[in-house]
């Protein structure tokens, strides 16, 4: 792969240059964001006037940003959960099969990640509340975000089926294994890790989730996104939000890293 | 809270006088507490220490009544009144929005402010006001209000302003520097401009405005977009903006200004002399409540002048009980906040959602609603 | 067991349940509770929805001309929002796939999914910062004579640029790396040069993951209503008429009505590209 | 000698495409039986049916006395070696090798001691700790080889179990294979379209052209008695004589092959002999294959014929210079082979110059 | 003969791994010219420093007369038919052969023109508007080729472009392979692992060995005369005798090589004669190839020989009886060919039996 182009050394400097800038600019807004958790000023008056702890204290003893960060683990856990149980029956079924309908069904796979968040949390929060008559609640933000969250199980689980074929469930057949044990033994240890990869990413899209969860999440259930949202038009709260939003920059380093090395053959799949 | 609640939502059934309160009995004492008691709060009228460790009022209460407290947040006002619709809470804290919706609706019973030791304590221009009593029956115990003030940069903008002009029929010389509250209700403010300088128009209410003379508030609030740099809707913004110089001029909340000053801004807010809208809150008990004793504790608890004076200086308001100016920690605040000042008071109208029945009593035409009023902001920013 | 074995239709069929039944029920029951809400009308005075029917919201949609603009004004963005993203992540992703060794390879990938996770909100009030009048933007420009676009269009249409980039390298990054190295030697040999093999060989075999990106950033564009809040001045899209008419005005079905035009949008978007097999690249 | 297989009239459609279409086969216990052909005619589908992993649209297939048409694959005496070999690849050798017995329930030290007894007989004795991507090919072949000897089916299934390996290590392997089934002594039905590879290790070999079978022989019937041209131009090189030619050099109307290494090369016409062929031509061509070299002959008669003669006695090879001389070909008429023409296939043998 | 390629001093080193090691090599123009070796010997790599995909850690490769090491691959004139054929998916045939034309901003309609001659050429007259996924193997390769000699480059390299075909499609490719390269005349730098593809294609073979060229020569000299004792094991099929068998049978110390076909198989020692070798021995193992059989006998001495004999005269081979048999080989002392050594290298054959 490396030097694939050796030849075209000019092309390689602009391109790594290139990268190098908007790398740059990626990171000039997060450093800032990393710097003003840091400031003195309440709202990251501009150059900092001075420097100080006291706002990563404040996040350590905020009982608001804990209980919301425990918000937003639990409801990103379980939406990754069913995401997974209903992405890889999905992937499951769709593998070599070519039925009729099949489009469809992958398109409405799809469809909840490529309609715009406020389509989607507009609909459920008008299911709910107007249709069905239901409490918003814990529930209301799972089952959301595991509405959207199934695609990216569902192509990790695809990208691996396409790269496997279906020969080591035969062989695990042809050697007197039945469909379960087969299932149990083959199939399932071989999605391992592109239902892990599924899952992280999964798990990282339901944590950032800030629109579908403003219109499914009650008052009572207020997800690290919304903590931030409300933190932020609150006074002297926006310095806390930063080193939060730092922490979790850097903590997001961990699973991402593990994705990438459990899917290499699915990188990109969001 | 009230900030961006009491604009919200629904169009209160019917104005003062023109219904009749369904008869719900009041309570007459205050017995043995429940053990426990469900409030229905604002974000930050209810601090538990959950967001700052210092900022905490409900541990305390607990500690003294026994009274273990239920708080349920809620977003907006018509959620407020969906929740208490259930019966599962004892207490709420309502918007001029939402109050006389559920009184009429009977959701809340009527208050017994003899039972309330920090009643008498509450300022007078707060009472028996027709977003909170009916025929004088108190149907809740005040909280809190503000003002939406005029805030300008004291550097660049010279001579100090003393009138709402400077963001409307003036705004050019401040053009793209001038800012403005973020929501259909802020049509309020040009309306209430219009009623003094255009008095053909006829406007009496800021919140009951007839097609034309939307119209009217619709064309003041175009023309002046073209000066406007950003609206705002949040401290955040509206502080970074004056601190970096975007903006210069514009509404405010004395709390954001009172931060930007703090931070080294050379800003100030005045009440202009056209007067101002604002915004008022109420604690209600409900009609069902299962927790009334506690309830009342409540209500006597968050009213007392200590606890308004922590509430008031966390949420950045003026506090309802004019003795908690002996217990904020900044000795200005009251001062700031006007708290005490009647007159400055008086020159506020609170929010109320806008309804086609014309709020100011007028019946030959029909007012716009609310949701005129968000398609005529839509309209506005274009 | 056995049945199984002989019917691979049913097989799928129970697989497929599941999904299907919370896909179609849960998700497409709410998409169309949301055509059937933006048919009704609110009751103005008890702020109630009244289940009667009328064409009136969407009467309202296309003959009031401000929403005519405002739509037209959200595809604008959100097609200049993808061109840019588009543009900045081929070199990137083309660096990443084609040049990079192994390691920085990987690393490249974290760096560039990181971002993704620091909150959406906190990196565009970043941005509120940069744009500022005394801001990083400004501070550069001024020496050229220039000075920072502030708050409105522009500022929009960088900040959610920035903000969805990550989803436009990603899919482009997987792209390529699936075009095998051979094919960029061949063109070598045959003669032509860097440019002419990007232009004519990369670029167009890469496509499908363009626009897996773009579907990306046309969408979260499309449905934006926070950033442009943030640095977008007096500017307003779509999802700002949505939120609005949802939240303080309570008029849900004439926001549902709204939100059916990125509804339209996304899938008629969608129809456009099936057949370039984007849908597979996402 | 018992049948460990039995086809009889089995079909299998896919859509319209009759990948094995009214096939009738009987392979014996013990037998070492290759299936060959071209690339779509069918033979991977055939092993399929007896391994089970498709059903057959109409016929019976038995294994030993037993009808499995109905039966899954788990369900089933017989063992598959897949063309890529579906090593499990989160398992380690052992664990592949064991995994038909663990499947069975079988004990665990039981178990190990056959699957590592299994790998010895691989020659692989030692690697059971391995991963499967520490292997080489033919490493993974034996694994492959290995997993399914261990469960000791009545019969083995091999598709094309050399054709990713490179010419040195498939000869090689093809010695092993032999070797192995030898030592076991299992039925084994292979798959290849290698005709070399067939010839050399089958004990009978059923050709396949679209579905059918066109011959079924022993190597050597194959070969020196092709039945029709497609098998004469599929297994080994053949000089097929038609029409004209047939006529003036055979002297009868037909279709005849001979195979080149039957055919001398003469710088004169010998003396008459009824039971010697003779055509007369230009050679046109001259290749070198190292043991042996192959003259391409421009009959007068038209067409052309090849002869291969073994580099056995000229150690430096003169036969170069001969190109563009006049020679003649000759061979004993009893080589000469009449082919069955029967209906006209796509797929038949042209006169092939080499 | 002019010199089209010209390689001097050319090293290419991977880290540690030494790909191709200090190389000097001239092929002539028109030549077919082959490089044969085992997996991993650097014959890609040769091919890549031609062709400009890598630079060489040292040396200089010139074309012609012109100095290349440092020009990039689209300033050379050479041209690659890679492995995998590289066809561009999303062009059709016609716009994947015009695609050098098109580089080189020739007109539409001369191209056109051009691209249209290539593929006749290549015998795909009428594919111009599939796709590539439309195409067959073999057809695929075709357009790799075409696509490869519209441009009339000096020098075409072929990186075993006959690899991943099946071995009758690789029979009737080899031979028009030759074909158009005598008809367009232009030199083939051809890569192959395939010994018996290189010896029947090759004007000269190099055979590779860790990055260095074990020997360079003709075919015939190749196998007739193998430099050493790895080009014997890799070219053809050789009995190596060494050691005591070599003192026993050939008389000498040494290491030496005789072919299998170079073998007589016999029922009785023949009259003493000095200009014979002969050897005596049991036979234990027949192999039926067809054309030919192959007989292994276990000599006296030690270790075993292979004979193979053209099956010209027996019809039907009887051969197979004779297992067992006590037989007498011999063969022409000047058939045996004396080995160097060298310094041991990994790779060495052993006495093959096969
Ligand atoms: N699942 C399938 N769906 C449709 N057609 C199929 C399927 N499997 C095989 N075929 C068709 O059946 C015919 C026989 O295929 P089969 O795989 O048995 O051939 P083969 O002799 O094994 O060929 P090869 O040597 O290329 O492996 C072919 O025409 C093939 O295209
Ligand atoms: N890009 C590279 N990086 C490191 N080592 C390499 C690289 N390319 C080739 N090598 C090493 O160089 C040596 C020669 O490789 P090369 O591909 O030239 O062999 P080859 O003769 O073509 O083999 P094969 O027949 O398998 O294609 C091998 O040991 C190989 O591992
Ligand atoms: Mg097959
Ligand atoms: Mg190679």
């Amino acid at each position: 792969m490396a030097g694939s182009m050796q030849a075209s050394r000019g092309l390689r400097t602009t391109l790594r240059v290139f990268t190098g800038l908007v790398l740059v600019v990626i990171y000039v807004p997060l450093a800032l964001v990393l710097l003003n958790s840091f400031n003195t000023d309440n709202t990251f008056g501009w150059p900092p006037p001075g420097f100080t702890l006291h706002w990563w204290d404040l996040a350590r003893q905020s009982t608001g940003a804990r209980e919301a960060l425990w918000v937003s683990l639990r409801v990103a856990a379980v939406a990754t959960v069913v995401a997974l149980v209903l992405g890889s029956l999905a992937g499951l079924a769709l593998r070599r099969t070519a039925f009729f309908g099949r489009n469809t069904v992958s398109l409405l796979i799809i469809l909840p990640i490529a309609l715009p968040g406020i389509v989607t949390g507009l609909a459920f929060k008008n299911e709910f509340t107007t249709i069905l008559g239901v409490e918003l609640s814990f529930w209301t933000i799972v089952i959301a975000h595991a509405t959207f969250c199934i695609v990216t199980v569902f192509n990790n689980v695809q990208a691996r089926f396409q790269r496997l074929g279906t020969n080591f469930e035969q062989a695990s057949m042809d050697l007197g294994a039945g469909r379960w044990t087969t299932f149990r033994l083959i199939t399932f240890p071989m999605m391992g890790s592109a239902l892990l990869a599924g899952g992280l990413l999964s798990f990282g899209l339901s944590f950032d989730e800030i629109v579908v969860t403003q219109f499914t999440a009650d008052a009572d259930h207020r997800t690290l996104p919304i903590w931030i949202f409300e933190n932020l038009f609150r006074p002297n709260q926006a310095p806390i939000v930063n080193v939060v939003a730092a922490v979790l920059v850097i903590l997001s380093a961990i699973p991402i890293y593990l994705a990438q090395r459990l899917s290499s053959d699915t990188a990109g799949a969001r | 809270g009230t900030d961006s609640g009491s604009d919200d939502g629904a169009k209160a059934g019917a104005q003062q006088g023109g219904f009749t309160a369904p008869d719900i009995p009041m309570q007459q004492s205050i017995g043995d507490g429940e053990g426990e008691v469900d409030i229905l709060a604002w974000p930050g009228y209810a601090e538990d220490g959950s967001t700052d460790k210092s900022i905490d009022w409900v541990t305390p209460f607990e500690k003294q009544t026994g009274c273990q407290a239920n708080v349920k947040y809620f977003g907006t006002s018509d959620e407020a009144v969906q929740l208490m619709k259930t019966g599962e809470y004892d207490v709420v804290s309502a918007s001029g929005d939402a109050t006389l919706r559920l009184i009429a609706g009977g959701q809340v019973a009527p208050v017994n402010t003899d039972l309330l030791t920090n009643y008498a304590d509450i300022e007078d221009f707060l009472k028996g006001q027709q977003f909170n009593s009916v025929d004088g029956q108190m149907y809740g115990v005040p909280h809190g209000w503000g003002a939406n003030l005029l805030m300008y940069n004291t550097d660049v903008v010279k001579p100090a302003p003393t009138s709402w002009s400077a963001v409307f029929d003036d705004a050019s010389t401040y053009a793209g520097k001038v800012t403005a509250y973020d929501s259909p209700i802020y049509i309020a403010d040009a309306a209430l401009y219009l009623m003094t300088h255009e008095p053909d128009l006829g406007i009496k209410d800021p919140y009951a405005l007839d097609q034309d003379q939307l119209a009217a508030a619709v064309d003041l609030l175009k023309k002046q977009k073209e000066n406007v740099s950003e609206y705002w809707s949040d401290y955040l913004k509206e502080v970074q903006a004056f601190k970096t110089g975007d903006s210069v001029i514009g509404t405010t909340w004395q709390v954001i200004a009172s931060v930007a000053e703090g931070e080294g801004a050379k800003v100030a807010a005045i009440l202009p002399e056209e007067g101002s809208t604002g915004w008022s809150d109420t604690w209600m008990v409900g009609a069902k409540a299962a927790h009334p004793n506690c309830a009342y504790e409540w209500m006597n608890w968050i009213t007392g002048p200590e606890v308004q004076a922590q509430v008031a200086e966390y949420f950045g308001e003026a506090p309802a009980n004019g003795k908690a100016c002996d217990y904020t920690s900044d000795k200005t605040f009251c001062d700031t906040y006007h708290v005490t000042d009647a007159a400055y008071a008086d020159q506020i109208h609170y929010w109320t959602t806008p309804i086609s029945q014309c709020l100011d009593g007028r019946t030959d035409v029909t007012c716009t609603d609310y949701g005129d009023w968000t398609t005529a902001w839509t309209e506005i920013k274009g | 067991m056995s049945i199984l074995d002989r019917r691979p239709g049913l097989r799928v069929g129970l697989l497929l349940t599941p999904p299907m039944l919370w896909l179609g029920v849960a998700y497409l029951g709410a998409l169309a509770s949301l055509l059937i809400t933006s048919l009704w009308t609110q009751n103005d005075f008890t702020g109630l929805i009244e289940r009667v029917w009328t064409l009136d919201n969407f009467r309202t949609l296309f003959t009031v001309e401000v929403y005519r603009t405002i739509t037209l004004r959200t595809i604008g963005i959100a097609v200049l929002v993808t061109v840019i993203d588009a543009v900045l992540a081929f070199p990137i992703a083309l660096y990443m796939a084609k040049f990079a060794s192994p390691r920085a390879q990987r690393l490249l990938v974290i760096a560039v999914l990181m971002p993704l996770w620091a909150s959406y909100l906190v990196k565009a009030y970043a941005w509120r910062g940069m744009f500022s009048a005394d801001g990083p933007i400004a501070w550069i420009a001024r020496p050229f004579g220039l000075d920072t676009p502030g708050y409105g269009l522009a500022a929009t249409t960088v900040t959610l640029a920035y903000l969805w980039l990550p989803y436009m390298i990603l899919p482009v990054y997987a792209g390529l790396e699936r075009v095998p190295d051979s094919l960029f030697e061949a063109s070598a040999d045959l003669g032509a040069g860097a440019g002419h093999t990007l232009r004519r060989i990369v670029v167009p075999m890469v496509f499908p993951a363009f626009v897996a990106g773009s579907i990306f950033t046309f969408s979260l564009t499309m449905g934006d209503y926070i950033a442009v809040k943030i640095v977008g001045g007096t500017t307003q899209m779509l999802g700002n008429v949505v939120y609005d008419n949802q939240g303080a005005a309570n008029n849900l079905p004439f926001a549902a009505a709204v939100a059916t035009v990125p509804i339209v949008v996304m899938l008629a978007y969608l129809a456009a590209v099936r057949r370039t097999g984007a849908l597979e690249n996402l | 000698m018992t049948t460990a297989i039995s086809l009889r009239g089995v079909s299998k459609h896919y859509g319209d495409v009759r990948a094995v279409d009214e096939l009738d086969l009987d392979i014996a216990d013990g037998e070492f039986f290759s299936m060959l052909g071209p690339s779509g005619s069918g033979k991977t589908t055939v092993l399929r049916l007896i391994a089970g992993f498709e059903d057959p649209t109409a016929g019976v297939i038995r294994l030993g006395e037993d009808d499995v048409t109905r039966l899954p694959p788990y369900a089933r005496d017989v063992n598959t070696v897949f063309q890529d070999y579906a090593i499990f690849p989160h398992l380690s050798v052992l664990e592949n090798v064991e995994y038909g017995l663990r499947v069975k329930k079988v004990a665990k030290a039981e178990r190990r001691a056959r699957a590592a007894e299994a790998l010895e007989q691989v020659r692989l004795g030692g690697y059971g700790d391995r991963r499967p991507h520490q292997l080489s090919g033919g490493q993974r072949q034996r694994v492959a080889l290995a997993r399914a000897l261990v469960n000791r089916p009545t019969v083995l299934l091999l598709d094309e179990p050399l054709g990713a390996l490179d010419l040195k290590l498939r000869r090689e392997m093809q010695v092993e294979l032999k070797q192995i089934q030898r030592e076991v002594g299992i039925t084994f039905v292979f798959v290849t379209h290698d005709q070399e590879e067939a010839l050399t290790m089958s004990d009978r070999i059923a050709v396949f052209n679209e579905g059918r079978i066109e011959q079924l022989a022993t190597p050597v019937e194959l070969y020196e008695r092709p039945a029709t041209a497609f098998v004469a131009g599929f297994v080994g090189t053949s000089n097929v004589l038609r029409d004209d030619v047939a006529r003036t050099v055979v002297g009868e109307d037909g279709v005849f092959m001979i195979r080149p290494e039957k055919v001398r090369l003469q710088a004169a016409a010998p003396a008459a002999d009824g039971s010697l062929c003779v055509a007369e031509g230009t050679v046109s061509e001259v290749v070198y294959l190292g043991a042996s070299t192959s003259t391409v002959v421009a009959l007068d008669a038209g067409g052309s014929l090849t002869a291969t003669h073994p580099n056995a006695d000229t150690s430096l090879d003169d036969a170069l210079e001969r190109r563009g001389s006049r020679v003649v070909l000759t061979w004993r008429r009893e080589h000469l082979v009449a082919l069955d023409t029967g209906s006209p296939r796509p797929h038949q043998a042209t006169p092939a110059a080499h």
